[in-house]
């Protein structure tokens, strides 16, 4: 879209920084402000950001996967997290040790494939347009 | 719920029961060869006549108030089937909905009037509730006889339902037969015999039987001399006999007797009747009896049932007919010396009612069968096995008529406690009172004249508009219409305006705490005032800047203040997810509209929204700020019971092993909160791609 | 106490959606795992509701293991049992009918995974015990809802989603706003402590307040009187199997939430907000009838008897006894199962005749007599005649309305149940037995296993009206344990 | 909760119902984005006084902290209604697609 090869440069070193921020928002969610869903929204942005500077315009691209993929196992960790506990004869959602935080990456993978998904169908769909 | 299928078996439904069965097995006969057509429709036609008789015999039977509701209902339905039976003419289906409106609405009533009693009575079991006291308020008893006598007037053709009748009449002969003199209006005639027990001691009701069933008599009576139809003659004379049994029920104080004389009286030669006009169309195809003339001798046996029959509705002796007029007028001359001269109206419009009913019998004879016959009529003979069933039901008028012991001795032992006298007085082939031989011979003398003086006038009645069904669609356009249901742009108006008016009027209801309560808002600081005037400029500059671009600008940097609110207000989580969300809406926007904004530009002059939406517009949108003002100021009160918010910021970290107190509530403590937050996102964007994209260029990996 | 099997008629169709998204490609599987998946969840729910009737108390799961009202209580009684069962039914005959439908080369890949998301919005919001979690639910339904809508509706006919989803927009701010009332109020969401805080202030105004924005965020779902714009022009645009969904499930969680609040939750003697109830009714009940004669769309006709019967419901709600929540319940029930077969025979005519106009169509009397005596049946138990099951009901209400003096509100109940006798007569005349009607496509013979379908729903329908002594007998039981406040407190908090 | 908090609210809410009743759907869109925020704020406004509070992060050393479950509620909404916002905007994509044009009498003639 707005391609130009020194801002390419800058936005890639951004898209490392920014997503390196992300993940510390990520982890450090349950204890300070942050979370999955800042997380998730913040790396969304960065690869939005990348796409709307880089040639070709496809988020799907920097992705390499589909980011309905992304949503789909970020959906399927959260509902198996519901489902886990129940082995252990615990109430659904129970959380032990590491499930909260991954309950947060299942949230960040949601959020980042929503985002990216939507994001990449409305620049796909009105560059297509006359 | 005390629905339950029981059975009454007395005199009462036996004697309905079997001459209902009578009938229905002659009138399955007759149609045998008068039904002509398609083998299946055919068999639709026994269906609904025996799916008719099954329900009534139903309903006779039952002993339970639910359940003989059911029934009745169930008659309403199956009529209207048949009487629908010639289902594509338009015509046909108007007298079917006809018929099915009035016996369904007035049937209404009757549920209402049954409910009632079940409350009073405790109990919905007929039999009961005979020896059982009413216990709510009399009022409730006024209402529930009024209700139950709705129902049976609707049934039975009373005054102002008896419309439906002679426009029911379309429907097929073995049809009118079976339902419009035997069966179906007989129903409300059995439901007032039914309750008489339980009703007759209420003081409206003779009134209320007397002056409807006078109406219906003259009225009906009259109407029958004016027509020329046939089956209207047929159908307006049974609205006359029916009003005459119902005004019998109310004469018959402390007690009925030989009430079922009456009924099979009427039975007997209306079905006759209906049979003999059904036997007169299909062989000449005429309708209008002043084109029919000498008929004798081209059907002496129908000619000789028929006169039979009218001679019974004219009361001439020799036929039940007469007997049956001699008692009722036997009845009035009793009422009248004993009791008070009130009665002297009823008595006058049943002799005159007597005398049209005698003028329709001749009508219905001479004139048809006498005579010579034009050469333009042309008739096909009727066969043998049609005429049959009126002839057993003629034979049946003339034995009885002759024989009124026999009737004494086969139906004496039918009679039933508490509904009729016991000990009842024998009916007499003639009567001992002078007075009542004048005055039948002053009612044969005038009926015949009445028939002389009408013989060559065509007089008719213009018919009573009924609504249907189109006005009903008009009216429903106009509803539609007033409340704008055809225009979606509305919609948000008139809903916005109702949550204003609604929960304004409870909360501006309530000055008093309100009040109260303001003066708890606590003072704001500096900056607090200034954000917010900040917010609020960007706000209505939202609204009032031109032009998409600066809208937007106005909205994200709004958005962007709200995210210094939280933080103000202590919500960093807030803030930052704030912040976040409100960069990619803008990118989202942004995407939608730099590639609409041409055309959207493009339709900007147009004609201004009309001034009253604008001004509407302008109200409902302060209302709304108003209203939340309000429920604002409600909420700045004292909180009535300490939130559980408190738990969370000390139990944090001991029980999520979470610092951050908003985050361990979102992933930990309501948790199942989250799971269906982030489905949201995920239909929210299924949904947003079925719209954006085309079905095959999902999942593909082209771009 | 882990009764974790309450979470699963809402976990099982989110997995089984995530699976249909996943398994895009192979087409008759997905329709078989989604039928597979609804038996699944019909399963749970009838050893749960069993449980209940044996054990009679509620079912409790404390999500995540945290007591109420802290974390989030999912309570299962009778009522949410009564309800989840018939929707999971519902899908199922309506899934299934729908694959007869919709070919399955043109059905839209998204259509399943949203349904079964929609299931799972529905069946939350009967289970939940928690105000927000409520409020969640119904953003999961009503977004999967618009979803569907948009999705399933013809190009030219997308834009009628917009006035749906915006008055549902509102109905959610004004649900937010509620919860900030009711969080400021009673500084707790959970249903059982909402219960317990409020009857300590049933003379404060601010509980007036609360409950009258309740009933608008119910009564917009449930569409009543001013509120139920949206409804007449969207459920038309949906194929007729989802529309048969929609009509019979949607409108009743907004009626299931006026049940469970105004029953189980708040103070009974808030009297005023049941007489507000009652005076909507009315107009609910008569104008949402009178509209139906102006429409020759059978769907737009059936859409707005359901306006109507809502009212009739309402009736019983605002009567607010037992035996007139008992008979809303029942009406509940029927009026599901006979709105939606009347939509699926809309189908079938569609299917036969190319339009479900009735000046169109005509002569099925004649051609179809199996499709009329269905319609003929529906029709009749639709407008409340015995001996079908919108009959028994009927009677209850009345009953129940005489005994408080309500007689307007009788003689609206007996009027709209005329004019939607007379509304199922102009279909039927019009519809059925005129032959002169133009045919606009010639006549294609529809799916027969399409007909069972819909056949099975009205003999259900036909059951439950010969035999209602077992359904009337579960409502009342359901609207007993409603109704204990008491019981549902002790069991709820620990 | 402090007065000018009150105000705000309700010239937000004046402003959005404003811009909803609008024929432009652009205006539409911008609105129901406007009564997201506001609904954010009025669940803000149920958590009472912020003044002499802190943020709901435990720090050990105060202990009289704002009430978290709202925040908890706003977060969710939050959430929400970028789902909306996202569903909205791709339907007024399609709508303006096919009707070619963003007024709302275009769409839906009076």
């Amino acid at each position: 879209m707005f391609h130009s090869i020194i801002l390419y440069i800058v936005g890639r070193f951004l898209f490392v920084f920014i997503n390196l921020a992300a993940l510390y928002l990520l982890i450090r969610g349950h204890n300070a402000p942050g979370g999955g869903f800042i997380a998730g929204v913040t790396t969304a942005l960065s690869f939005v950001f990348l796409t709307i500077i880089s040639k070709s315009g496809d988020i799907k691209k920097l992705l390499i996967v589909d980011p309905i993929y992304v949503m789909i196992t970020g959906l399927s960790i959260v509902y198996f997290l519901c489902l886990y506990p129940t082995f252990g004869f615990k109430a659904v959602l129970t959380h032990s040790q590491f499930t909260p935080l991954l309950f947060d990456v299942g949230i960040y993978m949601v959020v980042v494939g929503v985002i990216g998904s939507v994001m990449s169908a409305m620049i796909h769909n009105t560059e297509q347009l006359p | 719920m005390g629905v339950s299928l029981s059975f009454i078996l007395d005199g009462l439904s036996y004697f309905f029961g079997l001459m209902i069965t009578l009938i229905g097995a002659l009138v399955f006969l007759y149609s045998r060869y008068y039904m002509t057509g398609p083998k299946e429709e055919y068999g639709r036609f026994y269906m609904y006549l025996l799916l008719f008789m099954g329900t009534m015999l139903g309903c006779i039977f039952s002993n339970n108030m639910i359940t003989f509701f059911v029934f009745w209902e169930l008659t309403s339905i199956f009529s209207f089937c048949l009487i629908g039976f010639k289902y594509a003419d338009p015509e046909h289906q108007k007298s079917a909905l006809t018929a099915l409106v009035v016996t369904i609405g007035t049937g209404l009533y009757l549920l209402v009037g049954c409910v009632i009693a079940g409350m009073g009575f405790h109990t919905f079991q007929i039999s009961e509730m005979v020896s059982r006291y009413f216990t709510l308020p009399p009022v409730w008893f006024t209402i529930m006889l009024v209700c139950i006598l709705i129902g049976a007037f609707g049934k039975s053709a009373q005054f102002p339902f008896h419309f439906w009748l002679p426009s029911a009449m379309k429907a097929p002969v073995p049809v009118s037969t079976f339902l419009h003199s035997a069966a179906m209006v007989k129903l409300g005639i059995y439901a007032i015999a039914r309750f008489y027990p339980i009703l007759s001691n209420h003081p409206m009701w003779a009134p209320l039987l007397i002056t409807i069933g006078t109406l219906s008599m003259t009225w009906g009576a009259v109407r029958a001399v004016l027509s020329h139809q046939i089956k209207e003659i047929l159908a307006y004379s049974t609205v006359s006999q029916l009003g005459l049994l119902v005004l019998f029920y109310g004469l018959s104080f402390h007690g009925v007797s030989h009430d079922y004389f009456h009924i099979a009286n009427h039975m007997f030669y209306k079905a006759t009747l209906f049979m003999v006009a059904g036997i007169l169309i299909t062989s000449t195809g005429i309708r209008d009896i002043r084109q029919l003339k000498g008929l004798r001798k081209y059907m002496p046996l129908t000619a000789f049932s028929c006169a039979v029959a009218a001679m019974s509705m004219a009361g001439i002796p020799g036929t039940m007919g007469f007997i049956a007029k001699e008692h009722i007028l036997n009845m009035f001359f009793l009422l009248i010396a004993h009791q008070s001269l009130f009665f002297g109206i009823g008595f006058v419009c049943f002799i005159l009612s007597s005398i049209c009913l005698f003028a329709v019998g001749c009508r219905l004879v001479i004139p048809i069968f006498g005579g010579k016959k034009p050469p333009s009529l042309k008739i096909v003979k009727p066969r043998l096995p049609i005429q049959i069933p009126a002839i057993i039901l003629s034979s049946f008028i003339a034995i009885f008529g002759i024989f009124p012991s026999l009737w004494a001795f086969l139906f004496s032992s039918f009679s039933v406690h508490q509904l009729h006298k016991f000990p009842m007085d024998t009916i007499h082939s003639v009567s001992s009172f002078p007075v009542t031989k004048a005055a039948t011979i002053g009612i044969f003398l005038l009926g015949y004249l009445l028939f002389r003086y009408l013989e060559n006038k065509s007089l008719s009645v213009p018919a009573i508009p009924f609504p249907t069904l189109p006005s009903l669609a008009k009216l429903g356009s106009t509803v539609t219409h007033f409340l704008r249901l055809d225009k979606p742009l509305d919609y948000l108006f008139i809903v916005i305006g109702f949550l204003i008016c609604a929960t304004g009027w409870v909360s501006f209801g309530f000055h008093q705490p309100l009040v109260g309560f303001i003066s708890d808002a606590i003072k704001p600081s500096m900056l607090d005032i200034v954000v917010t005037s900040i917010i609020c400029l960007f706000a209505v500059a939202t609204v009032v800047v031109n032009g998409w671009i600066g809208r937007l600008i106005s909205l994200t940097t709004l958005g962007f203040l709200i995210s210094v609110y939280f933080m103000l207000h202590k919500a960093p989580d807030l803030a930052l997810t704030q912040l976040l969300i409100e960069s990619v809406t803008l990118i989202l926007l942004l995407l939608l509209l730099t590639r609409f904004s041409a055309s959207t530009k493009k339709i900007d002059h147009r004609l201004p929204f009309t001034s009253l939406r604008h001004i509407l517009k302008i109200c409902i949108s302060i209302g709304a700020g108003l209203w939340i003002i309000s429920i604002l100021i409600m909420m700045s009160g004292p909180p009535a019971s300490p939130p559980i918010g408190s738990f969370f910021t000390l139990h944090s970290q001991s029980l999520a092993k979470g610092l951050n107190a908003v985050n361990t509530i979102l992933v930990d403590f309501r948790g199942f909160d989250t799971v269906g937050e982030i489905s949201v996102l995920v239909i929210a964007l299924l949904g947003a791609l079925g719209l954006i994209h085309r079905q095959k260029d999902l999942f593909s990996r082209k771009s | 106490m882990t009764s974790n099997l309450i979470v699963f008629p809402i976990i099982l169709p989110l997995i089984t959606s995530i699976l249909l998204i996943l398994c895009y490609k192979r087409l008759y599987f997905r329709r078989y795992l989604s039928i597979a998946s609804l038996f699944l969840q019909m399963y749970t729910i009838i050893v749960l509701t069993t449980q209940v009737i044996k054990e009679n108390t509620l079912q409790v799961l404390y999500v995540g293991g945290w007591d109420a009202p802290y974390g989030i209580a999912l309570t299962f009684d009778l009522l949410s049992g009564i309800m989840t069962g018939i929707c999971v039914f519902l899908a199922i005959i309506t899934l299934l009918y729908g694959f007869g439908y919709t070919p399955i080369k043109k059905e839209h890949l998204f259509k399943l995974p949203l349904f079964f998301f929609m299931i799972a919005g529905i069946q939350l919001s009967f289970i939940t015990g928690d105000l927000f979690n409520l409020f969640v639910a119904f953003e999961i339904l009503l977004i999967a809802s618009f979803g569907l809508m948009s999705l399933e509706s013809r190009s030219n006919h997308k834009k009628y989603t917009y006035p749906y989803v915006a008055l549902n927009l509102v109905g959610s701010f004004v649900f937010l706003v509620t919860i900030a009332v009711t969080y400021r109020l009673l500084g707790t969401l959970n249903f059982a402590d909402m219960g317990v805080r409020s009857h300590l202030l049933t003379s404060d105004p601010r509980l007036w307040v609360m409950g009258v924005m309740l009933i608008f965020v119910f009564g917009l779902k449930g569409a009543f009187f001013p509120l139920y714009y949206w409804l007449p022009k969207s459920y038309p645009i949906l194929p007729t199997p989802t529309g048969a969904f929609y009509a019979a499930m949607l409108t009743k969680v907004g009626v299931y939430g006026m049940i469970r609040l105004f029953g189980t939750v708040l103070p009974h003697s808030l009297g005023t907000l049941h007489t507000l109830v009652l005076v909507l009714a009315i107009p609910t009940m008569l104008l949402g009838i009178l509209s139906a004669f102006s429409k020759k769309s059978m769907r737009d006709i059936l859409c707005f008897n359901l306006i109507s019967h809502i009212g009739v419901i309402m009736m019983g709600l605002g009567l607010f006894t037992k035996e007139s929540l008992t008979a809303s319940l029942f009406y509940m029930i029927h009026h599901m199962l006979v709105i939606a077969s009347l939509f699926l025979i809309a189908g079938l005519i569609i299917k036969m005749k190319g339009s479900d106009n009735i000046e169109n169509i005509g002569s099925l009397w004649k051609t179809s007599p199996l499709l009329s005596g269905l319609f003929l049946i529906q029709g009749l138990s639709l407008s409340g005649l015995p001996p079908f099951s919108g009959f028994w009901p009927t009677i209850g209400l009345i009953r129940e309305g005489l005994s408080q003096g309500s007689y307007i509100l009788v003689f609206s109940l007996l009027a709209s149940s005329l004019l939607t006798l007379l509304s199922m007569v102009h279909i039927l005349f019009r519809g059925f037995w005129d032959t002169q009607s133009p045919n606009v496509q010639k006549p294609v013979p529809y799916f027969k296993p399409m007909v069972g379908v819909a056949g099975i729903l009205v003999l259900v329908s036909l059951g439950l009206g010969l035999y209602p002594e077992p359904v009337l007998k579960l409502s009342h039981d359901a609207t007993e344990m409603v109704l204990n406040q008491k019981a549902y407190q002790s069991q709820v908090l620990p | 909760m402090s007065i000018t908090t009150i105000y705000l609210i309700g010239v937000l809410t004046s402003c959005a119902i404003y811009l909803i009743l609008h024929r432009s759907l652009v205006k539409i869109l911008f609105g129901f984005g406007l009564l997201g925020h506001t609904a954010n704020l009025i669940l803000l406004a149920s958590s009472g006084n912020p003044n002499g509070k802190v943020a709901p992060i435990i720090d050990g050393v105060s202990n009289s902290f704002v009430d978290p479950i709202p925040q908890a509620l706003i977060l969710t909404a939050i959430v929400i209604g970028f789902g909306v916002t996202a569903y909205l905007t791709a339907l007024f994509y399609h709508i303006f697609q096919t009707e070619k044009s963003s007024h709302a009498e275009d769409i839906f003639p009076i």
